[in-house]
């Protein structure tokens, strides 16, 4: 059963039948999606928090949660529950409406950016809207994400989160640079800027995954060792959590929140970890491809597969924030610019001359598009290319 | 039907939005409903099928160009102090500047797009014709971007060099 | 380190400038890295430090003035609650000062055990640092490292006295107790215990790439400064000065125990963190001879490990009155120079007490090195001084 | 330099000023008036023999007795490792004595200390505010003759507080 069936079965079961109901069905059917996307958002925070728990804790030498629930898994639950009936308290000179809307500009783009992210074959239906433009969707909705983190310092009208909030923006926008830069790598190389393109356009093997492949050596690799370190830049993990540095700006730009909106932050950023290690799966390790050929990848095996890269990169977030230490602001800043800025500029120079050197990749590309456009199973139809183009262009 | 719902919601996210910009009291609250303005015109694009404008829109309109003005505010705003308030002092002139600008807009467009669609109907494109089988406007777009649009591409990426270069230049001289 | 007028900073083309204004922020007193209720007002611009002004007495329980109070023997129990990070050491010099000014000679025994338990302390308080300041700068796991082998060291100070924390272990003349028996093959096990996992330590934090780009030249104090400064301990030494009391004023039995001085040129805050962790393996040098000095030394006569024992006891009088006179005691805590001085009038209680607090002298360099730096070395620095606010408020 | 010869050396140099020269628990003990004290202080810290250059503690003894307050200052010498006690003893009702924060910066926040506990003006310094207690504090604890008395001090606080006088 695939993502587009559960929610054409609810609706049915809501009494709506999609074909003879158009627009109505539409909004229902959106509505669904957008459930139970939040259902899993929900869902995969709560497991990451409870494995980032007993991670960090087997790393530190202590247990981790233990009683809450059989071997604690329900602690998480517990904290949450907690966290909602505390008291809700408002700063008196805080902006209000600022402060009430800061961690909902935070969320909403952490909930937003699922929208494309295939969670396994898009064949098979397990995505809501395989976009055309999904990578540069992605870029833009977590672009926004600056501004609800900038407003929450700025509301609070607390002088740490004050600097907090100014440390992130800086941080965000610096660290969204060589992001973007590395970002066009597997779009060049797939030559479109569909998330299940850039998939289908790596290999078989794991060596043909745009992360190892031996054609683009080194400069696949090193994309995506910066689009790593961008990403924990990105989400805020150590060594980059400078803007939630307890040990120097008390909790950065949301000291002054507590109850439900602290917990919403809590929200974005452990989803934003989630939906950053899925994108570096489906730009850089093959998606929901098997490592071999030989191994079963299609219908739920793809599912598998792919929860099993996040995991991967999910692991290896937690095990740097074991590990690591704090940075320094003007070295996060350093190192953003003067390191992997040029360096991202490295990889796409070098990778877009070996594109148009060797046979067209883009060509084969376009093929693929043209076969994915005939899916049958596809839920996304395309709005009409361009249609300034299309209708002034004809005729 | 959809569509039209849809515009006229954004249309007045739009028109409510750039109004809370320009008579807001709290400068930060004008910025955050610029953010609103923002995001709603990308919404327009998106109702006409222009996605890839859409999302460059939110990208570099809300996650750069807004980013840059909020900081602005909060860093010259005395936070622990008064706030500073923003008062429109000359709002009749400021609006019949405006209203003069809108109609001259809407005349332009309006007498463009006629010219247009009967300059267009004759001739026929040859980029446009080598695309007609494509599916993704992004396609479209670059493959004009890169072919029949080079020179004004070419002229603001050089432009944008000379700019990036002269703030360079202007922090440099600080140190 | 930058001047003030460059800190204030202006920005523009020629002629014209652009002014930026400094903004206060008030660090602390609740703050979670300024190691307990310290308040340092900042001026900063930007992320820059222009000014630090540290404001000091949110944990002042007036010990000099309690310690006028209180008989002799009485005030051990407030020398406890100075530094509680390394107690011991607050007990010894106390002691020491009275000892002093009774003219009281220790049995020899009781000096090799106070030698022991005062570098076992200076292992657990430099574990305490190396934790707290990992914490400072962002690493989270070497704290849980550090306190589980510190954990190992109180289990063993719990064995000798019960206590934990505040040990009140030493006496005037003395130590309360004998060791038990077996305590020093722990003791022993211990030191073979923690040589590796002061390795991994050093593997973890102090020469971590990351460590060392937040710490290398960051709060230098030159050593003239930390001279004149009155800088001790691993402060002054990690500006490249031999200043060290075990060697420069020895007391008790440090002149026949043989350990280097640990020092490092560099002046900053890596210099003195390095410090602190080589000291760590000096100190178990120092256990090592104490435990071989002490096996030759006769066991507890009876089978009461933990019953009264003459061999590490002076004679003292319930209530002993020094003649009139002034002592300044000084001895090498793990934060640096612990000193008391103590004036006697001839009656049971001090007629004044006063504690120089190595960490108290220590931080009032902070103002003088925090200056052009970010808020985020603020926290590296002050992390450094290794202050415990209980005896830089007293 | 040891004892005997440092007493020398300071007899040789200081003739008046000098009010006592004993050896103490600490060893040489010099007591001088006030009037010389800032100088003494500062050959002690130049003068190349002596080079005095650390100093260890700074005391404030309250001698109600005698009406006076005894500032005691403990030094060392990094390079020649010898000690020396100076004691310099001031009026209680009017105990005022030159900074010595200029010669060793360790002094500066040990005077500040003994201006808020024992109320000691040292001159010329050059940040003199109370150190451990509330600024707008009265009194100073550490005297023998100091009466804290909670409950007028909390409900005067209090009001000051409140008045917006003490931050």
């Amino acid at each position: 059963m695939t993502l587009t069936e559960i929610s054409r079965a609810i609706a049915r079961f809501l009494g709506f039948d999609p074909p003879t109901d158009q627009a109505a069905a539409q909004v229902i059917l959106a509505l669904i999606d957008a459930l139970l996307i939040f259902g899993f958002l929900m869902l995969g925070v709560l497991v990451l928090i409870y494995v980032f728990r007993k991670i960090v804790g087997f790393i530190q030498a202590r247990l981790g949660p233990r009683y809450t629930g059989p071997r604690g898994i329900l602690q998480t639950l517990a904290d949450a529950l907690k966290l909602l009936r505390k008291e809700d308290i408002i700063p008196r000179a805080a902006d209000r409406i600022a402060f009430n809307l800061a961690p909902l500009m935070v969320f909403l783009p952490a909930y937003l950016v699922y929208i494309v992210i295939p969670f396994g074959d898009p064949e098979t239906g397990l995505v809501v809207r395989d976009l055309n433009v999904g990578v540069l969707y992605l870029l833009s909705i977590s672009s926004v994400t600056v501004i609800g983190i900038v407003t929450a310092g700025w509301a609070s009208a607390n002088k740490w989160s004050l600097l907090g909030g100014m440390r992130s923006g800086a941080q965000l926008i610096s660290y969204e640079v060589p992001m973007t830069l590395v970002f066009a790598v597997p779009v060049l190389l797939a030559g479109s800027l569909r998330l299940s393109d850039i998939v289908r356009a790596q290999g078989e093997f794991f060596w043909q995954w745009n992360a190892f492949r031996l054609d683009f050596f080194p400069f696949t690799l090193l994309a995506f060792i910066t689009f790593l370190i961008c990403a924990l830049a990105e989400t805020n993990q150590t060594p980059f959590d400078l803007p939630e540095a307890e040990s120097e700006l008390v909790a950065g730009f949301h000291v002054e929140y507590s109850g439900f909106k602290f917990a919403i932050f809590f929200l974005a950023e452990f989803g934003n970890t989630i939906a950053i290690s899925a994108i570096a799966t489906h730009l850089f390790l093959g998606g929901w491809k098997a490592p071999f050929p030989f191994l079963p990848d299609s219908g739920f095996w793809s599912l598998g597969w792919f929860f099993f890269k996040v995991s991967l990169l999910v692991l290896l977030i937690i095990w740097i924030r074991g590990t690591l230490l704090r940075v320094r602001i003007d070295q996060v800043m350093e190192l953003g610019w003067k390191v992997l800025l040029p360096i991202g500029l490295i990889c796409v120079t070098g990778v877009g001359l070996l594109v148009s050197i060797r046979p067209s990749p883009t060509e084969q590309a376009k093929q693929k598009v043209a076969v994915v456009s005939e899916c049958p199973v596809s839920l996304q139809k395309d709005d009409g290319p361009f249609r300034w183009c299309r209708t002034h262009g004809r005729t | 039907m959809g569509e039209v719902i849809a515009f006229y919601i954004l249309a007045l996210i739009i028109v409510l939005g750039a109004l809370a910009v320009v008579t807001g009291r709290n400068l930060f609250h004008c910025g955050l409903s610029l953010a609103a303005v923002l995001l709603a015109v990308a919404g327009l694009f998106i109702l006409n099928g222009a996605e890839f404008l859409a999302w460059v829109q939110v990208l570099i309109y809300v996650g750069a160009v807004l980013v840059i003005i909020l900081y602005a505010i909060m860093l010259s705003e005395n936070i622990t102090g008064e706030r500073i308030l923003l008062i429109s002092q000359n709002r009749g002139v400021g609006f019949a500047a405006a209203t003069l600008v809108f109609a001259l807009i809407a005349f332009l467009g309006i007498s463009l797009s006629g010219l247009l669609a009967g300059h267009t109907s004759s001739v026929k494109d040859p980029v446009l014709a080598l695309l007609e089988g494509a599916d993704s406007n992004v396609i479209v777009f670059g493959t004009l971007l890169l072919t029949r649009y080079i020179l004004p591409f070419e002229f603001a990426s050089v432009f944008l060099v000379i700019a990036l270069i002269g703030a360079l230049v202007i922090a440099r001289t600080a140190e | 380190m930058m001047d003030r007028e460059k800190l204030v900073g202006s920005v523009g083309v020629g002629e014209q400038t652009i002014r930026t204004e400094t903004m206060e922020v008030s660090m602390g007193p609740q703050h979670p890295s300024t190691h307990g209720v310290l308040r340092v007002v900042l001026k900063v611009d930007g992320e820059w430090i222009v000014e630090a002004d540290p404001d000091l007495g949110y944990l002042h329980r007036s010990f000099e003035k309690l310690g006028e109070l209180r008989t002799y023997p009485q005030g051990i129990f407030l020398t406890d609650r100075w530094d509680y990070v390394s107690a011991m050491n607050n007990n010894w010099v106390y002691c020491l000062a009275v000892e002093k000014l009774l003219g009281l000679q220790v049995p020899e025994k009781a000096e090799w055990i106070r030698v022991l338990i005062s570098e076992m302390q200076r292992i657990a308080s430099h574990l305490v640092f190396m934790g707290t300041y990992g914490l400072d700068v962002g690493a989270l796991t070497p704290f849980f490292y550090c306190f589980r082998e510190r954990e190992k060291i109180l289990d063993l100070f719990e064995e000798i006295c019960g206590a934990r924390l505040t040990y009140n272990f030493y006496r005037i003349g003395g130590v309360s107790r004998d060791v038990p028996r077996g305590w020093l093959d722990k003791v022993e096990a211990l030191c073979d215990y923690l040589i590796p996992r002061l390795d991994e330590l050093d593997d973890l934090l102090t020469n971590n790439k990351v460590f060392l780009a937040r710490t290398v030249g960051i709060g230098v104090i030159p050593p003239e400064m930390a001279i004149s400064y009155g800088l001790s301990g691993p402060m002054i030494r990690g500006s490249g000065i031999p200043y060290d009391l075990r060697k420069v004023a020895p007391y008790s039995v440090y002149d026949q125990i043989e350990f280097d001085v640990v020092t490092h040129d560099g002046g900053d805050c890596w210099s003195r963190t390095w410090v602190r962790s080589q000291e760590m393996r000096q100190s178990i040098r120092i256990v090592r001879q104490c435990i071989e000095k002490l096996r030759q030394m006769p066991e507890p006569t009876f089978d009461d490990p933990y019953g009264p024992s003459t061999h590490v006891m002076a004679k003292v009088p319930p209530k002993p009155k020094p003649k009139p006179n002034d002592v300044y005691v000084a001895i090498e805590s793990p934060r640096g120079e612990l000193g008391v001085y103590m004036v006697s009038d001839g009656s049971e209680k001090p007629y004044r007490m006063k504690i120089r607090g190595p960490a108290f002298v220590n931080l009032s360099v902070l103002p003088a090195i925090a200056p052009g730096h970010k808020v985020a070395d603020l926290v590296a620095i002050v992390g450094n001084v290794d202050i415990v606010m209980g005896e830089v408020d007293r | 330099m040891n004892d005997q010869e440092l007493e020398q050396k300071i007899k040789e140099n200081w003739g008046d000023g000098i009010v006592s020269l004993r050896p103490s628990l600490n060893g040489l003990e010099v007591r001088v008036t006030p009037n010389i004290f800032k100088e003494f202080a500062r050959w002690l810290a130049a003068d190349q023999e002596m080079e005095f250059n650390y100093l260890r503690c700074l005391s404030t003894v309250d001698w109600v007795q005698e009406q006076e307050i005894e500032v005691v200052y403990h030094l060392f010498s990094l390079r020649h490792r010898h000690h020396l006690v100076l004691k310099v003893r001031v009026p209680r009702k009017e105990p005022q004595l030159p900074t010595v924060s200029d010669i060793w910066a360790t002094a500066n926040w040990h005077e500040r200390e003994a201006y808020d506990l024992m109320g000691v003006f040292f001159v010329g310094h050059p940040d003199l505010r109370r150190l451990f207690l509330p600024p707008g504090f009265e009194g100073h604890p550490l005297r023998k003759d100091y009466i804290h008395d909670i409950e007028r001090f909390d409900d005067e606080f209090a009001e000051k507080i409140r008045r917006g006088e003490i931050q």
